[in-house]
């Protein structure tokens, strides 16, 4: 059983991987990244935040919130997820068509953060497999801007975590989700 | 002023009255309670600003305050101002519920507001408002169990993770301000006031 | 014969292709426009000034998980946005660009032509809202219905007086019968507010969106579609935009006719014009509200139609005494 | 009038047309930050001595209402101290996803060791990754974590993307160039 | 034989509007029972933002628990900062110094112009309007500004202490402020501009959502959706805290109680807010900002390497905080949803033994489907939105 990473590799070695297709079909997806609708709790105000006039995530292609999951490239988690709202998060996540990606903005969505309690789910990571956390309570919008343009550096395939090993494309993909 | 009513009919029916930090507390009888309130209604007390649930359990012996029972529920009737001749006044009426038989009358009847704060004491408590017309949960998940808001009901935290496999474990971390263990705040503890043993 | 059609084909095409990239670039121009608006910049960072973000999007959207709802009827799933695009694109045939041939079809009936289409193409909302097996695409094709019946009288009945006074259905000749006595935004005002009202509802644009208002209905019609099929309905409503305002421009304002007697370049002068309206459009997107449709439909029939119908007689009784004929 | 109330609405939006638009392209210029904005901690060092300035007390770490704050102190040799107390943290790390910025650690510091800084760039890709050590903190680091990371890949200096009128005066020693 | 016509047979439509739902302001669930688009009854379910404030809080010293506060309401998040420390410091006996009160005053006013500004932005956005939110967001912007100025986070502020506030002011926080003041005017102008009087706006609001004061009274409301029932009930009128009584400002009330006046009340209190921001800066002398109480106020880091006394103080209230005497306190406050105020129970100890928090939008919420019965589905988003909910409030 070949890990991930080594088939990764090979693959990329073989040309399969990132050709110029490959390439062009990162770089459209990478630019055009329309975020659902997912506003939960004080970090939707930043989110919403982000798209104003003075940070405008528009200038990133990313201006088109889409109220339709259907038509949404990536969910931003934006606030505390609470038991009562998991499966209903889930649910948005699966009507999302592939390739989709998951922002988990803020420590309440990250981590529980201060809400280490029986209400709130710690991470989102154990409901949905997240692309990109961003640290803060809430993260300015610029952090959130910083965050979408790691996204992008990640599905151009240029990322990697801190121990050097490069990571997938789509974090959904890589645990065979 | 109605609040100087309130405290002179509580006298005249024999209701234990205290102040308090400005607050006019009033013990009503869970037997009686409902028809007490009604005559607050009566004097004029139009607005319904809060249902507040307490969960006496852990609540130490020897402070001023004795509670008789496990549970309160304190409710909260102002006299609005600006509406008809309300003057402003604040009274905080409350009655004790066993924890054998953790039922009291609704007052929705009384005042429609108090309709979803009903729902989250019971929700969070465990207390059954009877003649209720929607007694359902309201903040947790239909099937969530346990009432989060008792003493007894744990706060259900999870360790705090770092490298190489430490972690912070809240409660013990937090057990020195319980006076209970001196916690790996390293803080030597001692007793907690009015912490009952 | 052979050659003739031949030359409708590659003109067809030609067509296709310019609304096509015309699409693109409107998308670009509608978000650079609204961002004025709305003091930011829009999207600037994909290429220069942003110009290849609609490229992005179409090769996104092109790559993406095609979702077909299990509760959908899947013929007519599949149908809808295909109906709405075409008809959205072939309502550009016969809206002539520049003088003799310069239009795709010249037809006797251009008029008339134009409106069967533009009405077939609600039936792509509709029955897309019907095929998504879910509720709020249900409401949304249904308020679309309802507002058809309430616009598309007062536009019949703006573009009337346009046509008596012109003698003619044919686009080109309206355009021809503007160019030697002047524009009819000055001798059919009333009918030019009418008609422009009622097609912002026919393109469903502020302040009659609300076939996919978003904050209530999700996003109407196509919650339910993802990927090129809802690329169809964004291209669709955005041929609606394009179209309604080049047919406004040809109608009312003298078409590809040159205005204070500048030189004479074919596209360019309607373009011009379309400018106008696509801004027009904008511009009222950025600074109104969304009307409830039941309102939409009473403002229709109780001021609009009447209106229209009042002006249509006076006109009807003025050409009849041999005026401007 | 209610016509005149449309044409005015008209009006407020065509002015604000014309006028320059207020969006500050964040990853092309910098983000004006404030002074007493807080960002990822910095751990001080006496400017003298060179010393760190923390004595591994824990107050930090009691006064977090996120818990997110563990440390461990160790007894400083005499003849080689790392900190100016008895005692100097030997771990000191932060769980970047857990902390909450609301500054309660700066504050309970009794030496002003652990400041909040500005940086605010600290998306990155795994949980495991937002455990700041010691390393990280201390105050010649600059940069977040995937910053310094990026910086590495690129070989160039880590570019920080704010700016601000003046640093604090408590966080003595921090350069941001 | 020619069979007989199906009867005309129409059908009730049991609409699910969120939790996920572009316009439900967060969490919010209505399950709505629709006659074609008529809205005959709405059943709001609340608890997807349901975050156990009360719970945690019992379990963190008074002074975390002030981190706790402003994540409740993150539109005005000052006033759960405030009207937190007010109950405590009525319990603890704290005595707040004039400069101290000025500043919060000033704050609290900025942050509920920043609600308002966002309660403006998205209730127009409900109603179709794109373009106000970025006008308004351009002024919250400056207000979060400001507040990063004077606390160094955009809103969740941890500024106010038990007894006073954490520091001092910065030196440019004044003239920055008076700068915005200087322009707020004419931008609320231009919001009021962009809708009062539009005959679309006109249609969309007027006679919509209708509650009588009775009503109001009954279902508990409070707030600018009080007041727009025509009901003169202002916290900081009729139970002052802070020294409001001192500030001369208006009440701006409606008449009908329907989603006009909801807007348009509150879009006046803006200007009353500044109003009182710039008296209140007329005050600003220099002074103290806390009670200098060594038993609930960090001793000032300068002491600390000289005084063992302070350092004692210090390490106390960092690792245990600070008890609190036994007894029952609750403050009301004017958020800008309605009246706040924290119940608080304390046991003696470091810990609260309850908090209960009295939460505006909870209670606003319940006049939802007296308000929107018999309107369109269309409007009912638009109810909503004139009702400013929170989920973060309302849940807790």
């Amino acid at each position: 059983m070949k890990s991930y990473e080594e088939e990764f590799r090979e693959l990329e070695r073989q040309g399969i991987l990132f050709t110029t297709l490959e390439k062009l079909i990162a770089w459209g997806r990478s630019n055009s990244l329309w975020p659902v609708t997912f506003g939960l709790a004080c970090c939707a105000i930043e989110m919403m935040a982000s798209t104003n006039a003075r940070n405008d995530l528009a200038r990133f292609g990313s201006e088109v919130f889409r109220a339709s999951p259907r038509q949404a490239d990536v969910m931003i988690v934006a606030g505390r997820l609470s038991k009562k709202m998991a499966p209903v998060m889930r649910r948005v996540y699966d009507q999302m068509p592939d390739p989709k990606w998951v922002i988990s903005m803020g420590a309440c969505a990250s981590s529980g953060g201060m809400f280490n309690n029986y209400a709130i789910v710690q991470s989102v990571d154990s409901v949905v497999p997240v692309d990109v956390y961003v640290p803060g309570c809430p993260p300015r919008p610029e952090a959130l801007i910083y965050a979408v343009m790691q996204l992008q550096k990640k599905i151009r395939g240029q990322a990697r975590d801190a121990s050097g090993r490069k990571l997938p494309p789509v974090a959904a993909w890589a645990k065979g989700a | 002023m109605r609040r100087d009513q309130a405290k002179a009919y509580a006298e005249e029916k024999g209701i234990p009255v205290r102040e308090e930090h400005g607050l006019l507390h009033l013990v009503l009888p869970l037997a009686e309670f409902k028809v007490h309130m009604g005559a607050f209604k009566e004097m004029g007390f139009n607005y319904l600003a809060d249902v507040i649930g307490v969960d006496y359990k852990d609540y130490p012996e020897g402070t001023p305050w004795q509670h008789p029972e496990r549970f309160a529920v304190i409710y909260e009737l102002v006299s609005m101002p600006g509406f008809k001749d309300g003057d402003g006044s604040r009274i905080y009426p409350r009655v004790y519920v066993p924890e054998a038989k953790p039922r009291l009358p609704t007052v929705t009847d009384l005042w429609p507001s108090a309709n979803f704060p009903e729902r989250e004491v019971y929700d969070l408590f465990g207390l059954v408002f009877e003649g209720h017309p929607d007694l359902r949960r309201i903040l947790l998940p239909e099937d969530a169990e346990g009432h989060p808001l008792r003493k007894d009901h744990p706060l259900g935290e999870t360790p705090t993770l770092f490298n190489d496999g430490r972690y912070i474990d809240p409660e013990s971390f937090r057990a020195g301000l319980r006076g209970k263990d001196k916690g790996l705040t390293g803080w030597r503890g001692g007793r907690r006031k009015g912490e009952r043993r | 014969m052979i050659w003739a059609l031949f030359v409708t084909a590659v003109k067809a095409l030609v067509l296709i292709l310019a609304l096509l990239f015309a699409f693109a670039y409107i998308t670009w121009i509608m978000r650079r426009g609204l961002a004025r608006f709305q003091i930011r910049l829009g999207p600037n960072r994909v290429g220069p000034f942003g110009l290849l973000q609609p490229i992005a999007d179409a090769v996104k959207a092109i790559f993406k998980e095609d979702i077909t709802v299990a509760r959908a009827d899947r013929f007519l799933y599949w149908l809808a946005p295909f109906l709405a695009f075409t008809f959205a694109l072939a309502a550009f045939a016969v809206i002539p660009v520049g003088p003799d041939g310069w239009v795709v079809a010249n037809l006797d009936m251009g008029v008339l032509y134009v409106f069967a289409v533009g009405e077939l193409a609600v039936y792509g909302v509709f029955l897309a809202g019907w095929a998504s097996g879910s509720k709020y695409p249900l409401m949304g094709g249904l308020r679309s219905i309802a507002a058809l019946v309430g616009y598309e009288l007062a536009l019949g009945m703006a573009i009337l007086p346009v046509v008596l006074m012109a003698g003619t259905l044919n686009l080109q000749e309206i355009v021809e019968w503007q160019r030697q006595h002047g524009y009819f935004i000055v001798y059919q005002f009333p009918a030019f507010l009418v008609y422009f009202i009622a097609a912002l509802a026919e393109m469903s644009r502020t302040p009659f969106d609300f076939a996919e208002a978003e904050q209530e209905l999700v996003a109407g019609f196509h919650t339910e579609y993802s990927s090129m099929k809802f690329v169809a309905f964004y291209i669709a409503e955005l041929l609606h935009w394009i179209v309604g305002s080049a047919l406004i421009a040809t109608l009312f304002l003298g078409g590809w006719d040159a205005p204070f007697g500048l030189p004479e370049i074919p596209v360019l002068w309607l373009f011009v014009k379309w400018a106008i309206f696509i801004f027009l459009v904008l511009w009222i997107w950025a600074s109104w509200f969304r009307t409830r449709y039941d309102q939409m439909i009473r403002f229709a029939w109780g001021v609009l139609l009447p209106v229209a119908t009042v002006w249509f007689l006076i006109t009807a009784y003025y050409v009849a005494k041999g005026g401007m004929a | 009038m209610s016509v005149m109330a449309l044409a005015k609405a008209l009006g407020i939006t065509l002015r604000h047309f014309f006028s320059r638009p207020v969006t500050i392209p964040y990853p092309d210029a910098p983000v004006p930050l404030k002074p007493r904005f807080h960002g990822r901690h910095v751990l001080t060092r006496h400017p003298d001595t060179g010393l760190e300035k923390c004595i591994g007390c824990s107050l930090c770490a009691a006064a977090c209402p996120a818990y997110a704050i563990y440390v461990e102190p160790a007894e400083n040799d005499p003849e080689n101290p790392v900190s100016i107390g008895e005692r100097y943290a030997k771990v000191y790390e932060i769980n970047m996803l857990r902390c909450i910025f609301c500054g309660n650690c700066e504050e309970a510091c009794p030496t002003g060791a652990i400041v909040l800084g500005y940086e605010f760039e600290l998306a990155d890709y795994r949980y495991a990754d937002f455990v700041y050590t010691k390393e990280d903190l201390l105050v010649d680091t600059v940069g977040s974590k995937p910053q310094r990371r990026e910086a590495e890949e690129r070989k160039k200096p880590v570019k920080l993307g704010f700016e601000v009128p003046y640093v604090r005066p408590e966080l003595e020693g921090v350069k941001y160039e | 034989m020619i069979p007989e016509p199906k009867e005309l047979r129409t059908e009730e439509m049991l609409l699910n509007m969120g939790p996920q739902h572009p316009s439900t302001h967060g969490v919010l669930r209505l399950v709505v029972r629709l006659a074609g688009e008529e809205v005959l009854d709405v059943v709001p379910h609340i608890g997807y933002l349901h975050t156990g404030f009360e719970k945690t809080m019992e379990n963190r010293t008074y002074h975390q628990n002030i981190t706790f506060t402003p994540r409740m309401d993150y539109l005005h998040s000052f006033a759960h900062d405030l009207a937190y420390a007010l109950s405590v410091e009525k319990l603890v006996g704290a005595e707040v110094p004039e400069r101290a009160r000025v500043i919060r005053v000033i704050l609290n006013e900025l942050s509920r112009i920043a609600s308002h500004l966002i309660f403006v932005a998205s209730g127009l956005l409900d109603l179709g309007a794109l373009t106000p939110y970025f006008y308004t967001f351009r002024e919250r912007e400056t207000i979060l500004d400001l507040f990063e100025w004077v606390t160094g986070q955009r809103f969740h502020h941890n500024y106010i202490r038990i007894g006073g506030l954490k520091e001092d002011l910065p030196e440019e926080f004044v003239p920055e402020l008076k700068k915005f003041l200087d322009t707020f005017d004419h931008r609320v102008d231009d919001y009021q501009g962009l809708f009062v009087g539009s005959p679309i706006f006109e249609g969309r609001a007027r006679g919509v959502g209708v509650i009588r004061p009775e009503d109001a009274i009954a279902y508990g409301l409070t707030g600018g959706s009080l007041r727009a029932s025509g009901v003169n009930y202002d916290v900081r009128k009729a139970y002052p805290y802070c020294g409001y009584e001192t500030y001369d400002f208006e009440v701006p009330l409606g008449e009908r109680g329907d989603t006009w006046d909801r807007m348009v009340v509150r879009l006046e209190e803006m200007r009353q807010s500044a109003r009182i921001i710039r008296q209140a800066l007329d005050r600003l002398e220099p002074g103290p900002i806390r009670d200098p109480n060594p038993h609930f106020s960090y001793p000032p880091k300068e002491l600390l390497s000289s005084s063992m006394e302070a350092l004692i103080f210090h390490f106390k209230l960092a690792t245990e905080g600070f008890e609190v005497p036994p007894g029952e306190a609750y403050v009301p406050t004017e958020s800008a949803r309605g009246e706040l105020g924290y119940y608080i129970v304390s046991d003696g100890g470091s810990l609260p033994y309850r908090v209960k928090v009295r939460t505006p939008s909870f209670f606003n919420l319940q006049a939802l489907p007296q308000a929107a019965r018999g309107h369109f589905f269309q409007d009912l988003v638009a109810i909503l939105a004139s009702f400013d909910p929170v989920l973060g409030d309302v849940d807790r």
